[in-house]
């Protein structure tokens, strides 16, 4: 190929101008209602475009409007601003009341993550029960992570994007009250010398029930 | 959340719920760790300082009451009533220098810690759900999906798929147009087709039998379609000019050979 | 009620500025599920605002870029600019093979046109289904020439400009023929009879069926 070949191949591919590209930013983060990665967006943008850059200028512009480009994850979606919530009243959904259990499991997982559901029920110093971590899995807030290298390699559950995107949150460092909680050392897993007895048979038998169901799915 | 309000300063309200709690709401606590958890907030100190002694005392009161109420408890409360027992004679027996494991202080230290994680994990649900939250504080956009995910199904075929289609009709070995696509039938055209063949060689007089496809006379059925076709196209090649044909009499051998002169 | 009372309950409820109003509109726009008018936005919006001049302004900023605030009757929506649309279509191409059928359906058309179903059917040896023909019209690969001039007046199918540019042909002439198709290997065997017979009651049957059920579309 010659060089004048080069020079035309080269303008064909040419990158639309910033403005452009944010625009098609804007348009794309609008039209698909789910948060977007950077690489997803760029899949869909002309070749040569950097999302990266235009989604700094089009957060920019968003800034202070009714409606906001929030990060979940290392995913970006437009959302209405929190303040302006109350004019949205019928549009609320409904939630399904979580139960308290679900609740506590939830931030367990989350806090603690990956997290294995014998620690879940060695916090709450109860067994937890199968429905509970269904829901959390329904709701897609909790999935399943990589097994531990313990013995019985127990399957862990982290949070997903889902719930990062449900509550807001531009990653599992920014829970509330994580730093406080780690600096007071609550958040390690301390070796308890048998300190409370109901949990021994419960838990075996919960990761025994894990392992049989799931090691299809989750073996790695 | 509930336990919220029990740190609150109106502590003799508090007290008044957690004591009713601890009667009423037995089946609502979500274990032991939760109702000592509970009753160690009567204690109204940092869960640091908590006196597991004095917890495990309330906690084998509470049993104890639970029991002269006739209330079923669950074994999980009865087991850990044992563990708090054997932990309240640790703490307050002087050391065995000879026994193994953990010492009171250990054990304690730990329940303790096991209830600040608790309380703190409850804390930060709380703190969690108090969040805004997609659908009720904040909103994704309220139409539907606007990512159109079309499966357009595209027919190719090229030029060479044409020609051999096209290819593989004509060529077909034995092609007849397929109302006669009967085996067993000689069709007309076909014996005009191998007659016209035939015919630039039928110098001589020679029987029709003699003009009938190979294959074609040990079948009856065959035999007779054949020769009918064969007899009807030399009918025509004769309506033709090409052909002339003759029969001696009734029932004898039909002959035929190529017309040479022109027919007067 | 008194005139004091009046002034009083307005200025409870000043309306908020109108930047205010118009981040309330935008916040609106974006959540409802479908076009809104400006009474039902002003049912949303704090006492005292004017959703007609806040929607001006906002209009005004949507302005050129990748969303719109788009007019739906008497209703606005937010949408996405049209000259993006092609963003957002993800588009899963599954290619198929065309069917022996219809192939050849195809090629006998092609080599034969103006052809009639009846003659298709004569040279293939086989009902032609209607699915093929319609398959090919909806390609448009193939399209409805001038009725024969035969006894019926059977309609004829020829091929397209879309045929000859599928199949990089600048006319149905440089089809290759019987000889070079045969020089080419592509024909095996035997010569190619001389005329086809046909079979006249056939062509007339078919016909008439052609006519029946195709009299309205194609009569001419």
């Amino acid at each position: 190929m010659s060089d004048a070949d080069d020079i035309k191949e080269e303008s064909l591919f040419e990158a639309p101008p910033l403005a452009e590209q944010e625009r098609m930013l804007e348009a794309i983060l609008f039209a698909v209602s789910e948060p977007i990665t950077l690489r997803e967006i760029e899949a869909r943008l002309p070749h040569g475009c950097d999302a990266a850059e235009a989604m700094v200028y089009l957060r920019k512009r968003y800034d202070g409007r009714g409606v906001q480009v929030v990060r979940v994850g290392d995913a970006y979606a437009l959302r209405t601003a929190v303040d302006l919530g109350y004019l949205m009243q019928k549009e609320t959904v409904e939630t399904r009341k979580l139960s308290r259990a679900a609740i506590e499991t939830l931030a367990i997982i989350a806090y603690h993550q990956p997290a294995t559901r014998a620690e879940i029920e060695e916090i709450r110093g109860v067994s937890v029960s199968r429905g509970t971590l269904d829901q959390l899995l329904e709701l897609d807030w909790i999935r399943f992570g990589r097994r531990k290298l313990t013995p019985g390699r127990p399957v862990t559950f982290v949070v997903t994007q889902g719930f990062l995107a449900h509550f807001g949150l531009e990653s599992p460092r920014d829970l509330p009250g994580l730093k406080e909680l780690r600096s007071a050392g609550l958040l390690e897993s301390r070796p308890a010398f048998g300190a409370l007895p109901m949990m021994g048979e419960d838990e075996d038998e919960a990761d025994l029930d894990n392992v049989a169901g799931q090691s299809e799915l989750f073996e790695d | 959340m509930a336990e919220n309000l029990f740190e609150e300063d109106q502590t003799s309200v508090a007290e008044r719920l957690a004591a009713e709690a601890l009667i009423v709401d037995v089946d609502g606590f979500e274990g032991p760790l939760d109702l000592l958890l509970t009753l160690s907030r009567t204690q109204k100190v940092d869960l640091r300082k908590i006196s597991v002694l004095q917890l495990a005392k309330q906690y084998l009161i509470f049993v104890e009451k639970a029991k002269s109420l006739r209330l079923e408890l669950a074994a999980d409360y009865l087991v850990m009533a044992a563990w708090l027992a054997f932990l309240k004679s640790r703490l307050l027996l002087p050391p065995d220098p000879t026994e193994d494991g953990p010492s009171g202080e250990e054990l304690a230290a730990h329940l303790a810690f096991q209830l600040e994680r608790l309380q703190a994990m409850r804390e930060v649900a709380a703190r969690l759900m108090a969040r805004d939250q997609l659908g009720r504080d904040f909103f994704a956009r309220g139409q539907t999906l606007e990512v159109q995910r079309t499966r357009k199904v595209t027919y190719t075929a090229t030029l060479l798929d044409l020609m051999q289609g096209y290819a593989r009709i004509r060529t077909r070995d034995d092609f007849r147009p397929f109302v006669m696509d009967r085996e067993k039938v000689f069709t007309m055209e076909q014996a005009l087709e191998r007659m016209r063949g035939l015919i630039g060689y039928a110098g001589e007089w020679g029987d029709l039998t003699s003009y009938l496809p190979e294959g074609w006379s040990d079948d009856p059925v065959m035999y007779r379609s054949a020769t009918a076709s064969t007899f009807a196209a030399s009918l025509e090649l004769v309506k033709e000019g090409h052909l002339e044909i003759r029969q001696s009499t009734s029932f004898a051998p039909i002959q035929m050979r190529r017309r040479t002169s022109p027919r007067e």
